[in-house]
């Protein structure tokens, strides 16, 4: 087994660890921290198929920003803990099986299929070509349209979750006296039938 | 005469004056309402005068043709066109709007403009549908009347009116979806044609045309309604209005054994023959044990509405016995049905407006009240048990005469309605009309305020 | 390498003029809003209107018969693209005038937002229609579900709205992923990502085909999620019943555009090789969702929850005129079938717009009107808006004289010619059982009682549109020539 | 020597964790998002070889894409969060259940 | 005027007649009322003698004068067939019918439905006119069912009561179950011989003597039998013949003048009438034959014995029409067609006058029908007293009555007659002439004879048959009932009984001139017809002209060679003189004098015998009294039955299976929408695994295939 292989193993398993520990952490912490691990080790991967650029970006982009903000968020939020591990393990089974399908026919196909492609196979690089700089060329040409498209793909993430969660300075309070006027009696007095609110 | 489009009029006329009588909007202007209803319904029946008259009765072709591109894009016409069959119903339809519209003119306070609309634009679809010589045209048409039916006997219908619309539209629509597949069977082995005439033409496969007579047997089926799928007659009946009632019985009822003549029989004729067995089962089935079963009923409409289906079993028996004498026994069936029921549904309203209630028992002695009514409810309930003279038995005759020749048995079946007929109608006659009235009856009957006749 | 290759060509923005001036007003709204002070945010609800009116002027004066790639081949403009934006600008044009008021009363910090939101939806939805690369779908497709997905938690109080975008988001997410996986696949099994270059590929014959078919079946389960067939459908109805009135509309009527969009740009001019295949897999999907559509509407209470499961059978309906474009290699049907489709889809927005338009019409302020029980008499209140939501009942049952009914002959007759004797006759079985439910509204309207007699109060433009919208199910039910033969000539030329 | 299906199947055993921990977990939505994120990442992946095998740098750059989009999805999904955790005083997955039927 | 319109005039008459009486019923008075309906019957019995004049001089008639539809090559028309048999027909129809007018405006005149029954009167000729004049078998069906029609208007005259309207009813049905057959009988003429028309039939006929059709399995039926066996129940239904001859009793509830017109003298013998029409066809099978006479031998033996237990005056004439009617369908099974057209005849006079001296009778005593309450009468009412006798003395046979010329034949041609069944018919119309005379005389006898029984007060005993209620009203007006009603005695309506007899100590008088008259001109052919007419009817060529359009068929067509009964009869007879002569010596005249000595002895000398007679055969009584059970069995059976299958049809087929299904497909697509429902957990990780669910199936299914 070449030194390449070895190491492909190597991050695979730590890979596939990291994840399965992220679906099955009981606390969402640690399951944010395996996921960074995976992103890690998937880093790495990325870096054997020299695909350098993706590899710091997903740590760059990731670790250093996405998952930062969910470990920000999970802290933030008062979440009970107590809870977390109910019923874990009654649909452990069913999930397993339906996972080890997914796995064995995905798997199946792609050992059918690609077994035999081997990395020599593989167009090799113009030597001293930079995977950064052919990147940059692709984006900036070919891609302009996607590139600005994701552009507005944050420009709305943005707004979004500002006008979802932004509660506005409660400063200013201004009155509309037309709306004062327009109002109506059974506007102001609303009986509400409610329901009881199970305690649990 | 060619130069108006006569069976466009007698269309688009009711239902225009039905969308205008519609705009009248509240009950503050029922007396427009109304007037503007039986102008509407007046002027639409004036327009078929011209058919009657203009029709030419040496060619069995198509009449008073108007052919227009409706649809292009499936090759559906506007196209329209009477023969001697079609041609009566046009007339029996509109002069039927007429009665409708005044059966309802004292008793329905409540909506009356979208009362009136609703038959009205009923009355202009039923036209379309005799008139449509494009299957898709027919097939629109068809659909489209089960609206305001639904909505009539839904909103002026009685306490079990929910269930019954619901039971009329589904029961209706699940016969038309599958007459719409073997339609568009047609269309698209006809090379792109809707056009029934040309269906007419069109030789099929002795497969395929059995499926598309069981498509159109199902949708006329349900529609005449044949024995096993009439269940929803009764109820309709009994639950709608009696401008409901009549127009079910006098034309709604028509257009499946109308489906059977332009449909089944012309165009998958050696199925029909195939077949023909079994509808002839199915229509002995309806003549023998829905005449059993109008003969137990409490209810003067739901008796009527079964005595209907065992009426009409005798226009599919007649259809499918394939000689003259039953067709043309069958098709007299079909008009003479068209007045007889009506006649009687409008006579039981008639009771019904003053007593408020159908069921036999609450009835008796109505001779003494109104002998005038008696007498005509004696010659609708004649007609109703096929007496000579009255225009029921030409058709029971003729069918009952071609049977015979058929097969003796059909006959013998067939026949027995002449007794369990007579029994279920004269029954009732002599449990309503003569007799002794129940106390509770008179009492309410006085304090109605159009007791007197 | 030399600096030549490394040169920018400048690409023909033309065919995306409207997509560029709606994304320049979409940043312009947003700044303008900020700074506008009018708490009826009238001035970002009439540029929002213009905008639209300017695409619609811009996309009728750019369009041209002839198929034009842009942005290196990324982007392809052609009639089919010019028709659907059309509409999508219509659509989206009636929606903004439905949920103004209604927005205003529920969610007044965020109404600004929400005209820009659907303006960026709106732009995601042009990208999908116009979308000739899988990066450019994928894209396309997030900036309307970020978009959708902020838009139904903008109520941001109302527990039902934030938990159906959280389903929303999670299983939108799924989906997503399960498209791009796919994606993956067919990149690698054809090496290329552009749609064209796909069916090049395909057509040579060089591709793996065990691989490709995996990949489609990831790709069509993506796709299903967008139209919301059976069992890629969950999200629907508790989305369409969380989200508020106005953002459910957004949702219910123009990303089915988009969607349609999609399996055309993906599957058909991309995948046409693999029709066999992908037919397959949506006549299943296409027979569950209109059973469980149909079936689950039965027992709802909900207008809106009922309206969704609805939405799931009438998109499992269209899908019948997809697949059946292509019958035993033969694509000679293919016009017919995908026309059929397409007007499926575009009467279905119409009504759809007008269904829920008319909850929003019905509903107050602190009262949804979205309850079944809620259209109890409404005939006696108005028997009007009565009229219209029976029209548009028996539209969506496909009733004639309405235009639901062309759309399920065409579709129908598209199934029979491709000789699914047995499809159709299932559609129309399950047909059969959805007029149920909608008999019912109409029974719940006409048959029934008032429960609530208060009078109808709704801006008087409002209830103009509304009754235009109805009166144009009825209008296009009796003359539906012209909008199918619009179908059938902007598909023409881009199968 | 690697050849291009250990990193599909390292891609598909990938994929398959994320979608199963997206059913399996019933506890934690967060945790749901970082699902998702695996299942990204095991496309990433799958784009990633496929690009280095083929050749061809588009795969990569669509990866590109998907990583900007799935921050952006996380930043939406999170703002999502918060308002739910807002309203309900949970983010447990099992109690957003007053949309069903 | 030509002879076509003659024939038109002949049913048109009467038809205008009630047309004026009927549609302005309410407007005219009275007079213009009878005066019209009896004008148009006196003009339709004059032009018959015309008619017959012109017949005997040879002009017959046959053809179409209206064409009423085509069917493909069928022809429906309405025609008239004009020949002996016919002429003889309108001849008695219209005579008894301007009697019964001329009656009727003495026996109605208090009656508020006065102009509306003399409307049904003329109705009813015009009907009966026209079955008799029919060339085909439709038009014949036609006025088979119109006559059944008015009479059903007319047994429910008086609607109000309870069991006029039930008998109406009962009339109408049963009269169906005979059309039933009637009208298959004729779609089998229709179906093999391609034509209505008589005369196309009878020409057709001798060519499907050996005919059979299949009718059921395998075995075959000769054509002939069965066409004329199912014509036959036609017959029965009209003729009342055993078992469809309940009807007829019943049908006493109506006025009198009715119950002579349609129920003794006309409508009745249809059947026979009909039969002899049919007789080109009857004479191909001796197996029809054979069963109409055992029906008839049944019906004129049993029914004879059910008159000497009743007591109401008019039934005790109905079972004694009921018998006649047997006697007639002998005579047709004997292959004696003229006889029975005889018999017929002479029974249309002497049966009417029997009716109308016992409506006579009913008017002298206030519409008491009890024999029991009278007695005596002769001193108050000599005419009927006088009428009433001849008419009995004709029905029983008396030599040189009509009635004796006819019944002999009868039972002389029966002697020839050797078809299947006669032998029992032989002996039956024997014992039947005891029977007559006795229950003839017994009636004779208590209403004229004896101790004046009325103006008692008597109980309700005996008015079982009626099961009317109790005498509440006492007014003569109510019996029609409508019209004055007003609001008061609405409730306590109950029932209007009709029969209220005369009160203590007051005396019966003789009925006015419009009632006597017509006994008189009715006791007159009474006596004088059959000496007449027994030579040329029943042995000369009266019915042996041709019929026109056949080739020589005549009138009345007998085979002589398989029924030779009337060719043998006909050698034993030498004059009508020398026919009562004879009679003294047969055993006829003495079954009936003795009879006749019986019933004096029983009810004249001594009346305690009956009684004691009728405590010691207890059970002979009540199968009597109730009629053999036909009526309880009919109405428990096909009345009852036909109610219980229709129950559970209707509840069982159409409520519980049909509806069932449909209500339980309903229900089933309901109960799956909700489990459907639950499908829908609202828990995101149930919906993310029903997706990841679909989208292994599909991979799986695909990557399988691969």
């Amino acid at each position: 087994m070449e030194f390449k292989t070895a190491v492909f193993y190597f991050l695979s398993a730590i890979l596939v660890f990291a994840s399965l520990r992220v679906i099955t952490a009981r606390n969402p912490v640690h399951a944010a921290l395996n996921l960074i691990l995976a992103f890690f080790s998937a880093a790495g991967v990325w870096a054997l198929l020299q695909a350098e650029f993706l590899a710091i970006s997903l740590i760059l982009v990731y670790v250093g920003a996405v998952m930062v903000l969910f470990l920000f968020v999970v802290m933030m939020l008062d979440i009970n803990l107590d809870r977390i591990r109910e019923g874990f393990w009654s649909y452990l089974p069913l999930g397993a099986i339906v996972g080890l399908v997914m796995v064995a026919e995905l798997g199946a196909v792609m050992a059918a299929n690609y077994l035999g492609v081997l990395e020599t196979d593989a167009p090799q690089a113009v030597a001293g070509a930079s995977n950064t700089k052919d990147l940059g060329r692709l984006i900036y040409t070919d891609f302009v349209y996607p590139f600005e498209l994701a552009s507005v793909i944050l420009l709305v993430a943005i707004v979004a979750a500002i006008a979802i969660t932004y509660r506005g300075p409660k400063k200013t309070k201004y009155t509309d006296p037309a709306e004062q006027v327009r109002v109506r009696a059974k506007d102001r007095i609303r009986v509400l039938q409610m329901p009881a609110e199970k305690q649990d | 005469m060619s130069g108006y489009p006569l069976l466009s009029l007698a269309i688009w006329i009711p239902i225009l004056a039905g969308l205008l009588t519609l705009a009248t909007g509240s009950d503050r202007n029922a007396p427009l309402a109304r007037m503007l209803a039986l102008a509407g319904a007046v002027v639409g029946c004036l327009v078929t005068i011209p058919l009657w008259a203009g029709f030419d009765l040496t060619t069995p072709a198509m009449q008073f043709v108007e052919l227009a591109p409706w649809v292009p894009r499936f090759n559906i016409n506007y196209h329209l066109g009477v023969d001697g069959i079609s041609m009566l119903f046009v007339i029996l339809n509109s002069f039927i709007t007429i009665i409708v519209v005044l059966a309802g003119w004292k008793v329905i306070e409540q909506k009356v403009a979208q009362y009136n609309a609703a038959f009205l634009i009923m009355s202009g679809l039923m036209n379309g549908i005799f008139t449509s010589l494009d299957g898709m045209l027919f097939y629109v048409f068809f659909e489209a009347s089960l609206i305001p039916l639904y909505l009539i006997i839904g909103v002026w219908g009685g306490p079990n009116r929910v269930y019954a619309a619901f039971k009329f539209f589904l029961y209706t629509l699940a016969g038309s979806l599958l007459f719409l597949v073997a339609q568009l069977y047609l269309f698209i082995n006809s090379g792109g044609s809707f056009s029934i005439l040309d269906w007419h033409q069109m030789p099929i496969p002795m497969g395929a045309q059995i499926w598309i007579f069981l498509a159109f047997l199902i949708a006329f089926a349900v529609k005449v309604p044949m024995w096993p799928v009439h269940t929803w007659l009764p109820d309709a009946h009994v639950e709608a209005p009696t401008g409901g009632s009549i127009v079910l019985a006098a034309i709604g009822l028509k257009l499946g054994a109308y489906g059977f003549l332009r449909f089944s029989l012309p165009i998958t004729p050696d199925a029909s023959h195939e077949l023909g067995g079994l509808v002839i089962a199915l229509s002995l089935i309806a003549i023998v044990y829905i005449g059993f079963v109008a003969l137990v009923q409490d209810d003067m409409k739901k008796l009527v509405a079964y005595s209907s289906v065992a009426h009409m079993g005798f226009v599919t028996l007649g259809f499918f016995m394939f000689n003259a004498m039953g067709i043309e026994g069958a098709l007299v069936q079909m008009i003479s049905h068209g007045f007889v029921s009506g006649a009687m549904f409008f006579s039981i309203g008639v009771m019904y407006d003053r007593v408020h209630s159908r069921q036999i028992a609450d009835y008796g002695g109505v001779v003494n009240k109104m002998p005038k009514f008696a007498a005509f409810f004696m010659l609708f309930t004649m007609a109703n048990a096929g007496l000579p003279a009255t225009s029921g038995f030409v058709g029971e005759f003729m069918v009952i005469l071609g049977a015979v020749s058929y097969n003796f048995w059909v006959a013998f079946a067939a026949a027995t309605t002449m007794i369990v007929g007579a029994a279920y109608s004269l029954w009732m006659y002599k449990r309503v009309v003569l007799a002794m009235s129940p106390i509770t009856t008179w009492k309410r009957w006085k304090t109605s305020p159009v007791a007197s006749s | 390498m030399t600096l030549a290759e490394m040169s920018f060509v400048l690409p023909d923005l033309r065919p995306a003029a409207a997509e560029i001036f709606l994304l320049v007003m979409a940043c312009a709204i947003l700044l303008i809003d900020v700074f506008s002070k009018n708490p009826k945010r009238t001035m970002t609800f009439v540029l929002t209107q213009v905008t639209l009116l300017c695409c619609v002027f811009i996309t009728f004066a750019t369009s041209s018969a002839e198929i034009t790639y842009t942005f290196s081949n990324m982007f392809v403009d052609d009639l089919m693209a010019d028709f659907l934006k059309l509409l999508l600008y219509l659509t989206v044009l009636v929606v903004m005038f439905y949920s103004r008021a209604y927005m205003l009363e529920r969610a007044p910090h965020a109404t600004g937002e929400f005209f820009a939101l659907t303006l960026f939806a709106t732009l995601g939805m042009m990208v999908m229609i116009s979308a000739n690369h899988f990066v450019t779908v994928y894209l396309g497709l997030e900036l309307l579900s970020l978009s959708l997905y902020a838009m139904v938690a903008l109520n941001r109080d109302s527990v039902q709205a934030t938990e159906a975008a959280m389903k929303y988001f999670v299983l939108g997410a799924l989906a997503s992923g399960l498209l791009l996986y796919g994606m993956s696949m067919i990149y690698g099994a054809t090496g290329t990502l552009e749609i064209t270059g796909v069916a090049e590929r395909l057509a040579m014959g060089v591709a793996n085909k065990t691989v490709l078919t995996l990949g489609l079946v990831f790709l069509v389960a993506g796709i299903a999620f967008k139209l919301g067939v059976v069992p890629f459908h969950m999200w629907i109805p508790d989305v369409y019943h969380g989200a508020p009135t106005a953002v459910t509309l957004l949702i219910g009527s123009a990303p089915k555009l988009a969607a349609f969009a999609i399996v055309m740009r993906m599957l058909v001019n991309g995948l046409i090789v693999l029709a066999v295949d992908w037919q397959q897999m949506l006549i299943i999907l296409s027979v569950l969702s209109m059973a469980i559509g149909n079936l689950a509407a039965i027992a709802q209470t909900n207008l809106k929850r009922m309206l969704a499961y609805s939405a799931i059978s009438h998109m499992g309906f269209m899908l019948l005129g997809i697949v059946t474009g292509v019958v035993g290699g033969d694509a000679r049907y293919a016009l017919n079938a995908y026309s059929s489709a397409m007007f499926y889809v575009v009467t279905y927005v119409i009504t759809s717009a007008g269904t829920f338009g008319m909850i929003l019409l019905l509903a107050r302020s602190g009262f949804e009107s979205d309850q079944l029980d809620d259209f109890k008499g409404l005939n006696k209140r108005s028997p009007w808006f009565a009229a219209i939501m029976m029209m548009l009942m028996f539209s969506m049952a496909g009733v004639p004289f309405f235009v639901g009914f062309f759309a399920k002959l065409s579709v129908l007759q598209a199934v029979v010619a491709a000789g699914y004797m047995w499809l159709a006759i299932a559609a129309v079985i399950f047909s059969l059982i959805g007029a149920y439910y909608y008999l019912r509204v109409v029974k719940l309207m006409y048959f029934d009682e008032p429960t609530d007699t208060s009078p109808i109060d709704a801006p008087f433009d409002i209830k103009l549109l509304m009754s235009a919208n109805g009166l144009a199910v009825a209008v296009l039910g009796i003359f539906p020539q012209a909008l199918m033969s619009l179908c059938a000539y902007s598909l023409l030329r881009s199968l | 020597m690697l050849t291009l299906s250990h990193f599909l199947i390292l891609g598909a055993i990938l994929f398959s964790i994320g979608v199963v921990g997206i059913f399996l977990n019933r506890k934690n939505l967060i945790v749901l998002m970082m699902a998702i994120e695996l299942m990204l990442l095991a496309v990433n992946m799958n784009f990633v070889a496929f690009s280095h095998y083929l050749g061809d740098l588009s795969g990569q750059v669509f990866v590109f894409f998907i990583l900007t989009v799935a921050a952006a999805e996380s930043a939406i999904g999170l703002a999502i969060l918060v308002v739910l955790f807002r309203n309900l005083q949970t983010i447990h997955v099992d109690d957003l259940d007053s949309l069903k039927g | 005027m030509d002879m076509k319109s003659l024939y038109l005039l002949v049913p048109m008459a009467p038809l205008v007649g009630a047309i004026i009486a009927g549609l302005f019923c309410r407007i005219i008075p009275r007079w213009v009322a009878h005066t019209a309906t009896i004008a148009g019957v006196a003009i339709a019995f004059i032009t018959s003698i015309v008619i017959f004049k012109d017949v005997m001089a040879g002009n017959t008639f046959n053809g179409a004068v209206y064409q009423w539809l085509t069917s493909g090559d069928y022809k429906f028309e309405v025609g008239f067939l004009i020949d002996s048999l016919t002429v003889t027909m309108m001849l008695v129809v219209t005579s008894v019918s301007l009697m019964v007018h001329i009656y009727t405006i003495g026996y109605m005149q208090e009656d508020p439905g006065y102009n509306r029954f003399f409307s049904y009167i003329s109705l009813f000729t015009f009907s009966m006119l026209m079955l008799v004049m029919s060339n085909n078998f439709m038009q014949l069906f036609f006025g088979w069912e119109a006559v059944g029609l008015v009479s059903y208007l007319l047994i429910g005259f008086w609607y109000t009561r309870p069991t006029a309207i039930f008998a109406n009813m009962k009339a109408f049905l049963v009269n169906r179950v005979g059309d039933f057959g009637f009208i298959l009988g004729i779609g089998l003429v229709l179906a093999h011989f391609g034509s209505l028309d008589y005369a196309t039939v009878f020409q057709k006929a001798p060519e499907f003597a050996n005919v059979t059709i299949n009718i059921w399995g395998s075995s075959e039926w000769s054509l002939m039998t069965v066409t004329c066996i199912l014509l036959f129940i036609g017959a029965m239904g009209k003729s009342a013949q055993v078992p469809l001859h309940v009807w007829l009793p019943d049908s006493m509830e109506g006025p009198t003048p009715i119950s002579a017109l349609i129920h003794a003298a006309t409508m009745v013998t249809a059947g026979i009438f009909m039969v002899a029409r049919m007789s080109p066809l009857f004479e191909l099978s001796t197996t029809a034959l054979s069963f109409v006479i055992v029906i008839g031998s049944i019906t004129a033996l049993f029914m004879g014995f059910l008159g000497i237990i009743q007591n109401d005056i008019k039934r005790v004439v109905a079972y004694s029409t009921l018998s006649q009617l047997g006697y007639m369908t002998v005579a047709l099974g004997a292959s004696a067609y003229s006889v029975a057209i005889f018999h017929l005849m002479t029974h249309a006079f002497f049966k009417a006058l029997l009716f109308l001296g016992a409506g006579s009778v009913i008017i002298g005593m206030h519409h008491d029908q009890d024999i029991r309450n009278m007695g005596g009468l002769r001193k108050y009412m000599p005419i009927t007293w006088i009428t009433s006798l001849i008419g009995s003395l004709a029905l029983i046979g008396t030599p040189l009555f009509a009635g004796f010329y006819s019944k002999d034949s009868i039972i002389e041609a029966v002697k020839f007659s050797n078809i299947p069944g006669s032998g029992f018919a032989y002996f039956a119309v024997m014992a039947g002439v005891f029977v007559t005379a006795f229950y003839s005389f017994r009636m004779y006898f208590l209403v004229f004879h004896g101790e004046e029984r009325f103006g008692k007060a008597h109980d309700d005993h005996g008015h079982a048959a009626h099961d009317a209620a109790a005498h509440t009203k006492s007014a003569h007006d109510d019996h029609a009932g409508h019209g004055d009603h007003d609001g008061d005695h609405d409730d306590e309506e109950v029932s209007h009984d009709h029969h209220h007899g005369l009160a203590p100590g007051q005396k019966p008088h003789e009925s006015p001139w419009v009632v006597t008259l017509p006994l008189v001109l009715l006791a007159i052919p009474s006596v004088i017809i059959g000496f007449i007419g027994v030579g040329p009817l029943v042995f000369g060529d009266y019915f042996k002209m041709t019929i026109p359009g056949t080739n020589g068929i005549p009138v009345i067509f007998i085979d002589n060679a398989a029924h030779p009964a009337m060719a043998e009869f006909a050698t034993h007879f030498h004059g009508a003189a020398a026919m009562a002569m004879h009679a003294f010596s047969t055993a006829p005249f003495w079954l009936a004098l003795s009879g006749v000595a019986l019933s004096w002895f029983f009810y004249m000398k001594r009346p305690d015998i009956p009684a004691a007679i009728k405590a010691r055969f207890e059970w002979l009584y009540t199968v009597l009294d109730n009629k053999y059970y036909f009526d309880k069995f009919n109405e428990a059976f096909f009345a009852g039955g036909a109610r219980m299958l229709g129950k559970g049809l209707w509840k069982g087929g159409d409520v519980a299976v049909i509806d069932g299904t449909i209500n339980g497909s309903a229900r089933l697509v309901g109960w799956v929408a909700s489990a459907v429902r639950c499908f829908q957990t609202g828990h995101i990780y149930s919906y993310a695994f029903t997706m990841i669910i679909g989208l292994v199936v599909l991979m799986t299914l695909w990557v399988v295939r691969a």
